[in-house]
């Protein structure tokens, strides 16, 4: 086994490159460079496959080596990133097509790879430089990608780069305390030196580190710009952000917390809760808060995917969760959430893809009917959906009960609440989902729509097929995510390739269990609809009550508010909208920033003259006062 | 006085730089001497359609004859200006009855004009404003004869008659 | 056999051709346009054949008059000087090239003869080794800058003129009292023999001296609050003017700063209290950026941002910081001017400078635009361009002390950087993104300023993906500083 | 320096600083430059009594030069003063 | 002999120099306070110097020189700067009695317009 | 009211400060170690009895030279400013004719003042004067023609070719000391001649004839462009 | 000391009447005045009881009587420095009051901020 790194990572960045330049050549010399290229990079994985550990110098800097290394936890990262980046490409082919500006397509494919390549750097990553210098790379390249998608998302993207490089600047610092006591920032030496020193210091580079990881996460409270961003770029990005770019800030966090600060070492320097560290207690509570706002704010919405969007951040609050319980079971429920996140998200921004393809619209409202019309991708919606409600035999259910079970074994009783309220919210968006764009009334403008071209459908197929494996497999990925987990100390979990035997950690992976949690979701969902049916008030537009003459102007609009009653519930929280917080703040600012800078350049000679005459004079008085001034 | 051509205001120009480098040193060493003689020939290359539209026929014995006799009477004037001055200045009563008069000339020669006007600058009461053609602008401190001709008389003719000879 | 290598070249040619310009444009109007691009070439050349000597023996020392350094003046050139000496000509080369191409606009000659002369006034501050020689090129370069700012003779271009003459002038002054304080207090000029005699004089004996000098440097040198006059000047200045202005003017006379601080004026208060200017420019110069409507005010409000950065990163006051100060001041020189240059293009085919009006203008100049992104990327300090390498060693330095305070300078650094993303990223979404305003046609700008552009981007592209040379040099200038090696090595070579 | 010479330096001095206040009381411009002539030629004056005080021939030069870019200076402002500035 | 006939000369020319300054003090108006400085003070200085070259002879032709250079220079600037200022309206004093200046410049402005 | 008298105490400050600096280097003392040296040896090292022009042209040279280009600079910037193209210009109307003393008198000083300039720098090397002084008094000749004659103009060409002319002279006799032994600008490569002969000092009296010409030069263009802004005026933006 | 108090009161009033006067005119008057303080300054640093000038025009001059020729040189250069920013400055303001038509600071802001 003699695949370099360094090979690995350059690859799509040479690809890129080279797919820019073929674009000069033809569109398609272009296409095909853009897919082989991408094909290649999961080529090369793949052969890390099985490969426990490997580690190479790729240069040095400031007295620290820059390393690239490779273990199952990276190898399980490096397959969510290059597999579902050569699914968008693939999908992008004729997505993209409508694109006049051939440059603009050029670049794309390579900001593509550019995204790919920056993402393997950071998995590769063995020393925080490394990681940092890659994170930024992804930062800007995504940027670029989310910019693509017209007037909305410069405004989107906007918001996205400015927080991004807040997070990676909050994450500089921390790395730059690390480097002022370690003089090296490769894992192993970083991990040594938080290992002796003070709390205070730890818990401050948690924090700094967090603040970073949280961003790209989109926890709540940073994911303000997640909405906006996942739902404006363009179809083919919006599954490669939500589906894989998030997925490096919870890859970002596993580093910290079991990588550098290991997790005993967490223990030792903090109180715990539920034994659980403070710190890693916080972040769960911020986890699975996200879970739960996300969720109603996802039910809330208009727009697919924007819909989608609050979906994802609802969860990566789920891998977020299960990474910060500390216990074999959870993380691994967390890592193995990432994945299968991974593969049913990109599933269903690439379904709505197709859906906005043909319709030209993502307006939940406007849509309706499809399932004849597009039979294919309401097949593969609906495998979507129901990975991401967490229903067997699909994959979303088995990573979700893990960490139902991880939070059941450390008996965390709100937390495990709030994580089923998340779920069974789950059913409700995504039931909104597929029966606003596929069942009821096909809208006039929609009678000529087809299915999308096979180049499109090809992803989707490949992802339903993921996602029915690694539901009746999840053997597969627990392979990996064990034998890395051994690598950081944790206990390992017995497994099989169905699932979990009877006296592994976790118990056995019942039928029974798998129905309780079934029926639970079931009957808090039909509560839900108890409450809220009764007192729904009839809108001019609800066409099921008011009892008037369904015009065909009316019949079409009928999902709109579809769950208005729900809303009024929470209505509050729109009010504190997070957003409008930080907009408040930042306004604030510029009104400040803008006054004082007026005052300061104000135009006039003489000011500025008197400006330097007064710095004189500060030190004429220093000089006077013997020099005390300070 | 006719114009004289290029060369001849050449040559003259370099005559009287030359002398005036020799007051300027005031040294005979040779290499003084020597630069001072380049230096004229340089200097009055750029320079010689200034100094003079008459070039050499300034230097006819009789013309420097007049100049080296103006030359005293010229300063005596000045002398005695200035003994005017002091009295006006001085004495308690002021005696000034000043006024604005015009003077007419038969100078013909710019540098004639020039000789005149600056010699009635310097000498008792009057000082030249400007020149035009044959007329002379002069502010007098102590206005004796308001006439032209009056003015004239007292103010120009004594200077004219060497001028004339000097300047033509 | 004439020693080409020899560093006075690096002011004599330069100031060689200023005057033949003058020459020549008695006989031929086109000859000026050419001749700054043999200058700074030569310059070019020169300054690598220097390159070997500086290794060699740390310290390169040119005399004049034929006489040792106290005696007569001294060319001194160690590696800090001397890459700021390349980078200056180099910066002279291209923008030269440029300039042929973008001024079209009369009295000509005397523009190609003031620009070389600006250049040469940047080169001498840099390399001369006498106190009141540095004055003298201030001058230099002051008097050329006034010009050349007011060379499009308008409304704004005059005013930002003499705005900048008569701070410049008081700066001068200032400067030159400084200057003469220390020659009352040891009877000497050259800057080594003047740190060496003034050994013994208290830090209270010197302060005022130093403060005055420090008042007239950073006038030049862009500290907040003496540089009031740059977000006018060099706006209103022609674009390969600014290129210039920002890109390695401002730089000398902080340069000069550094040197002055370190050989004559080393003391801890000092770096404290020179802190406080760094971080003020530095946030200053960001926030205002951030307001701009106007392209080039807001690069100019950029470079008093970034000036702030590498004067902080130098107020470290050890090694790191001083190489994180040395690696910012190639990565903002290289950026800061191959911006102008781009801006200076797409002025002239956009015809306004006002950011709105740029929307859509990166689609049609892609290869403008795309070298405006690797500049702007460079300067916030994404990866992988050089910024990065340099911003990193600048926060690796600081937090070196982790005191409150260090801490806190890094949180206003950071911040400050943000700010920089929120300005540059918001030029760059509406250059790439925006929709065009008006119809005008847009083409790329001319091939020969494209040349200027592509030179300068492909080195900083050279250096950002291969930074390991710069950052040794870098490493090894910072830690002559550090350890007074010019003081040393001058004592040694120089006879003094 | 003898005596004589300090009340040559007196004498001349006073006619100075009477000068200096024409300067500056005016009350025209004309009056104000009228001052400086005055106070110039005086200096040439002292210039070429201090090459004798201090027995410098040199300093005559010195007094030439001054005398003769202040003569070209009234010049210069006498023109501008008629055109008002 | 000769230091006699110097400082004599110095002192003659001091006077002058004085009393050109005084002149300009005590005159009602700025004609006559020309009239005064000009003579005085050209004569002064003329003197003055010339009295340095008496008492060092080897000086003599350079203050000879200098003192030409006055006697010369002197005049033209008194007379440039008087129709300054008449052509700028500086008034006269009360007790003038004639003015034919308007009449000579007056002619000359408008052969000028034309 | 209240901006002076804080302005008024924050120089007194500064001033204060100054002469604190100062009273430690007590006035009138004797000279500096650089000063005294260029006294006992400057007249065997550059022949020039005026030790503040060996000083100015030869150890301080490369000052000099700044200086030189200083003045260039500025007399460019001037040309800059008050650039008006051909077309553009206009003559004002309402110049009236200069004095007839003046006219007459400049125009006979002229020479004179050519003469007596080229004189100053000639002996900048003995006298107090130089290439400055020399310079600015022919400077000041060609602004007395302004004045006599306010429709002249020099030739902006023959003046770009004597400053150019000068300033490489300049430039060019301090590069050629490079490629001598002692391989050092500005070198004084010349004999040094009999101590106050004319011919004398090496090239120093060469450098200061070729600064006097430059400034002159300048001055002049400075002069020219001035007058011009003032009669021409014209080609407002 | 006489001296060194006079050029700073130069520097001082030439530097109240940069910051105070409004008239584009005075400001450059300030600044010469300032800088004819800093020529001064710098003479009189040079400045011996009884010295005299620095050249040795005759036989046997005693080199310890001259003053330094140091500041002299200096003060050369610093004058025509001066002499060329005042020349650029007059220029400046010359094409200031061609467009803003005042010589008021104050009114000369049409750049700001
Ligand atoms: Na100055
Ligand atoms: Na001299």
């Amino acid at each position: 086994m003699n695949m370099s790194l360094e090979l690995l990572l350059a690859t799509p960045f040479i690809g890129g490159l080279l797919t820019y330049i073929g674009g000069k050549v033809h569109r398609w010399v272009r296409n095909i460079f853009a897919v082989l290229f991408s094909l290649l990079t999961l080529g090369e994985m793949s052969l890390f496959y099985n490969t426990t550990f490997k580690g190479d110098v790729w240069g040095s800097l400031f007295g620290s080596k820059l390393i690239l290394q490779t273990n199952p936890i990276t190898w399980l990262f490096l397959l969510i990133v290059t597999s579902i980046s050569l699914l968008v490409i693939v999908f992008s082919v004729d997505d993209m097509k409508h694109e006049e500006d051939h440059i603009v397509l050029d670049s794309y494919y390579m900001q593509l790879l550019f995204v790919e390549g920056a993402m393997i750097g950071i998995v590769l990553a063995g020393d925080l430089i490394t990681f940092f210098m890659f994170w930024e790379i992804m930062s800007w390249t995504s940027y670029f990608l989310i910019v693509h998608g017209g007037k909305k998302s410069m405004d989107a993207g906007y918001k996205y780069i400015i927080m991004s490089i807040i997070g990676a600047y909050a994450m500089f610092v921390a790395i730059a305390m690390i480097y002022s006591k370690a003089h090296s920032l490769v894992y192993p030496d970083v991990a040594l030196v938080l290992s002796q020193s003070s709390p205070t210091f730890t818990i401050w580079i948690i924090i700094l580190l967090g603040v970073g990881f949280f961003v790209k996460a989109a926890v709540m409270p940073l994911h303000t710009w997640l909405p906006d961003a996942h739902s404006e770029a363009p179809s083919p990005v919006s599954p490669l952000l939500s589906g894989v770019l998030i997925k490096m800030g919870a890859y970002g966090l596993f580093i910290i917390f079991y990588g550098l600060m290991s997790a005993n070492l967490a223990k030792n320097i903090m109180p715990s809760i539920f034994s659980t560290p403070v710190l890693l207690y916080i972040v769960q509570w911020l986890a699975a808060l996200s879970i739960v706002l996300a969720t109603f704010l996802a039910i809330m919405q208009e727009d697919a995917k924007r819909l989608l969007a609050y979906s994802s951040i609802s969860q990566i609050g789920y891998v977020v969760l299960g990474l910060a319980t500390g216990t074999s079971l959870g993380v691994a429920g967390g890592l193995f959430h990432a994945l299968n996140h991974a593969i049913f998200k990109s599933l269903l921004f690439l379904a709505v893809g197709a859906v906005i393809y043909r319709t030209g619209t993502r307006n939940l409202s406007d849509l309706g009917g499809l399932v004849k019309k597009m039979p294919f991708t309401f097949v593969a919606l609906v495998v979507g959906i129901i990975a991401l409600a967490g229903v067997p035999p699909l994959n979303g259910f088995v990573s979700k009960w893990m960490i139902y079970e991880a939070l059941l074994q450390k008996k965390e009783v709100f937390l495990l609440i709030m994580a089923f309220v998340g779920s069974t919210g789950a059913f409700l968006y995504v039931y909104r989902l597929v029966h606003s764009i596929f069942l009821g009334q096909l809208s006039q403008k929609h009678e000529n729509v087809k299915d999308v071209p096979i180049l499109m459908q090809i992803p989707m197929w490949v992802l339903v097929i993921a996602t029915v494996i690694y539901g009746i497999f999840p053997g597969l990925a627990m392979d990996v995510i064990v034998k890395g987990m051994k690598m950081f100390g944790f206990a390992p979990i017995a497994y099989n390739l169905y699932g979990f035997p009877q006296g592994s950690t976790m118990g056995a992976l019942k039928v029974i269990n798998i129905a309780s949690v079934l029926m639970i979701s079931f009957v808090v969902a039909w509560i839900f609809f108890l409450l809220f049916s009764k007192s729904r008030k009839v809108s001019q537009y609800d066409n099921y009550a008011a009892g008037q003459v369904v015009t065909p102007e009316l019949k079409y609009n009928y999902s709109f508010g579809f769950y208005m009653s729900f809303g009024r519930v929470i209505k509050p929280i729109f009010k504190i909208s997070i957003e409008r917080i930080y907009n408040y703040w930042v306004d604030a600012a510029k009104i400040f920033g803008d006054y004082y800078m007026r005052r300061v350049y104000t135009g006039n000679l003489e000011t500025y003259n008197s400006y330097i005459v007064i710095v004189v004079t500060i030190a004429a008085a220093a000089v006077l006062l013997g020099g005390k001034i300070w | 006085m006719e114009k004289a051509g290029k060369l001849n205001k050449y040559i003259f120009t370099v005559v009287v730089l030359y002398v005036s480098w020799i007051l300027l040193t005031a040294t005979t060493r040779a290499d003084e001497l020597i630069v001072g003689l380049i230096v004229s020939l340089l200097v009055a290359i750029g320079s010689f359609d200034y100094l003079s539209e008459h070039g050499l026929s300034h230097l006819t014995p009789k013309r420097v004859l007049y100049l080296i006799i103006y030359a005293p009477y010229y300063l005596w004037q000045v002398i005695l200006a200035n003994f005017d001055v002091a009295y006006r200045v001085l004495a308690p009563s002021m005696p000034i009855k000043p006024g604005i008069v015009k003077v007419k000339t038969n100078l013909k020669t710019d540098s004639g004009k020039l000789a005149l006007a600056n010699s009635i600058t310097m000498t008792p009461g009057t000082l030249t404003m400007d020149v035009k053609d044959d007329t002379l602008l002069v502010h007098w401190i102590y206005v004796k004869d308001e006439t032209v001709e009056g003015a004239t008389k007292e103010i120009g003719t004594p200077f004219e008659k060497y001028l004339k000879e000097i300047f033509g | 056999m004439v020693n080409l290598a020899n560093p006075i070249l690096l002011i004599a040619i330069p100031l060689l051709f200023v005057f033949l310009i003058a020459f020549s444009s008695a006989f031929s109007k086109s000859i000026a346009k050419y001749l700054p691009i043999f200058a700074f070439g030569l310059n070019v050349v020169i300054a690598i054949m220097i390159i070997p000597d500086v290794l060699k023996n740390g310290l390169v020392i040119a005399t004049t008059a034929g006489f040792k350094p106290p005696i007569a003046i001294d060319m001194v050139v160690d590696r800090l000087s001397l890459f700021l000496a390349i980078i200056a000509s180099l910066l002279g080369f291209v923008v030269s090239i440029y300039n042929v191409f973008y001024i079209d606009e009369e009295p000509e000659e005397k523009f190609y003869a003031l620009f070389t002369l600006l250049v040469a006034g940047v080169i001498w501050m840099i390399i001369t080794g006498d106190l009141f020689n540095l004055f003298v090129a201030f001058e230099v370069t002051s008097i050329a800058a006034f010009g050349l700012v007011g060379f499009h003779r308008d409304k704004g271009a005059v005013e930002a003129g003499f705005k900048y003459l008569v701070m410049g002038s008081i700066g001068g002054s200032f400067l030159l009292v400084g200057v003469i304080m220390l020659y009352a207090a040891t009877g000497t000029l050259n800057i080594v023999d003047i740190a060496q005699k003034s050994a013994e004089l208290t830090f209270q004996q010197k302060f005022l001296a130093y403060a005055l000098i420090f008042t007239g440097l950073g006038i030049e040198g862009a500290l907040f609050p003496l540089n009031a006059w740059l977000p006018d000047a060099h706006p209103a200045a022609p674009s390969s003017v600014s290129s210039i202005l920002s890109g390695i003017m401002t730089t000398a006379a902080i340069y000069a700063i550094f040197r002055i601080t370190n050989t004559i004026f080393d003391y801890n208060q000092i770096y404290f209290f020179l802190m406080f200017f760094a971080l003020l420019t530095l946030i200053f110069g960001e926030v205002a950026a951030f307001f701009q409507k106007d392209i080039k005010r807001m690069l100019a409000y950029s470079t008093i941002g970034q000036t702030g950065l590498f004067f902080f990163a130098f107020t470290l006051h050890s090694t790191n910081g001083l190489q994180g100060a040395f690696m910012q001041i190639i990565n903002h020189s290289l950026s800061k001017s191959m911006l102008f240059l781009i801006v200076g293009g797409m002025i002239m085919q956009v015809g306004s400078r006002n950011i709105d009006d740029f929307a859509g203008v990166g689609r049609k100049m892609k290869v403008s635009a795309f070298f405006l992104a690797v500049g702007m990327f460079s300067l916030m300090g994404l990866p992988p361009f050089f910024g990065f390498w340099s911003k990193l060693k600048i926060i690796f330095a600081a937090l070196q002390q982790t005191n409150i305070l260090m801490v806190a300078s890094v949180v206003i650094i950071l911040l400050m950087s943000v700010v920089e993303g929120a300005y540059f990223f918001k030029l760059l979404q509406a250059m790439f993104f925006g929709k065009p305003k008006q119809d005008r046609e847009i083409k790329e700008a001319s091939l020969g300023m494209l040349t200027a552009v592509v030179v300068l981007g492909l080195i900083l592209l050279f250096v950002s993906f291969y930074p390991t040379p710069i950052i040794d040099f870098t490493h090894q200038a910072a830690s002559d500083l550090m350890n007074k090696n010019y003081i040393n090595l001058a004592l040694k070579l120089g006879g003094l | 320096m003898s005596i004589l010479d300090w009340i040559y330096l007196a004498i001349v001095s006073i006619g100075a600083i009477l000068a200096v206040f024409r300067m500056f009381k005016g009350p025209d411009v004309t009056d104000r430059v009228v001052g400086l002539d005055v106070l110039t030629t005086i200096t040439v004056a002292l210039f070429v009594f201090f090459a004798m005080v201090f027995d410098r021939y040199i300093y005559i030069d010195v007094a030439l030069v001054y005398g003769l870019l202040a003569f070209v200076g009234v010049l210069v402002i006498a023109r501008f003063i008629e055109r008002g500035f | 002999m000769r230091l006699i006939l110097g400082y004599f000369l110095l002192y003659f020319g001091a006077i002058f120099l004085f009393l050109g300054a005084f002149g300009l003090i005590r005159l009602p108006d700025l004609y006559t306070r020309m009239q005064a400085s000009t003579k005085s003070t050209t004569l002064g200085a003329f003197a003055s110097v010339l009295g340095v070259g008496v008492i060092h002879p080897d000086w003599f032709v350079k203050c000879l020189v200098v003192a030409l250079f006055i006697l010369l220079t002197a005049p033209v600037g008194s007379s440039a700067l008087m129709r300054a200022a008449y052509k700028t309206g500086v008034p006269m004093t009360d007790s003038t009695t004639i003015d034919e200046g308007k009449e000579f410049f007056g002619e000359e402005q408008e052969g000028e317009a034309k | 009211m209240i901006r002076k008298i804080v302005y008024s105490i924050f120089l007194a400050t500064i001033v204060l400060a100054l002469v604190m600096f100062f009273a430690a280097y007590p006035f009138g003392k004797n000279k500096m170690t650089v000063g005294e040296y260029y006294l006992n040896n400057g007249v065997a090292q550059t022949g020039a009895s005026n030790i503040v022009t060996s000083v100015v042209v030869d150890y301080r040279g490369f000052d000099t030279l700044g200086e030189v280009s200083v003045l260039f600079g500025a007399a460019a910037g001037v040309a800059i400013l008050f650039f008006v193209l051909a077309e553009n210009r206009r003559e004002r109307k309402n110049i009236t004719s200069p004095n007839f003393v003046v006219k007459v008198g400049s125009r006979i000083i002229f020479p004179f003042i050519l003469l007596f300039g080229t004189y100053i720098f000639i002996h900048g090397h003995l006298t107090p004067g130089g290439g400055f002084q020399g310079g600015s008094i022919i400077a000041s000749g060609f602004l007395l023609l302004y004045l006599a004659y306010p429709g002249t103009r020099v030739s902006r060409k023959k003046l770009s070719a004597v400053e150019g002319l000068a300033g490489l002279t300049f430039v060019l006799l301090g590069l050629y000391g490079l490629m001598l032994p002692e391989s050092s600008f500005l070198f004084n490569f010349l004999p040094k001649g009999q101590l106050n002969a004319l011919l004398s000092a090496g090239i120093l009296p060469i450098i200061y004839i070729a600064i006097g010409f430059k400034v002159a030069a300048e001055f002049a263009g400075i002069v020219d462009d001035m007058m011009c802004e003032v009669i021409c005026r014209g080609g407002e933006k | 000391m006489i001296y060194y108090l006079g050029s700073f009161l130069l520097i001082a009033i030439g530097l109240y009447a940069i910051i105070i006067k409004k008239n584009l005119i005075k400001i450059l008057i300030g600044l010469n005045l300032a800088a004819s303080g800093v020529n001064l300054l710098i003479v009189s640093i040079g400045y011996i009881k009884n010295g005299t000038a620095p050249i040795f025009s005759k036989i046997g001059i005693n080199p310890s009587a001259m003053v330094d020729p140091i500041p002299q040189a200096l003060t050369l250069t610093a004058i025509v420095i001066d002499a060329s920013e005042l020349a650029l400055a007059v220029a400046f303001v010359v094409l200031l009051y061609r467009h803003y038509g005042t010589l008021d600071i104050k009114k000369i802001r049409s750049l700001k901020w």
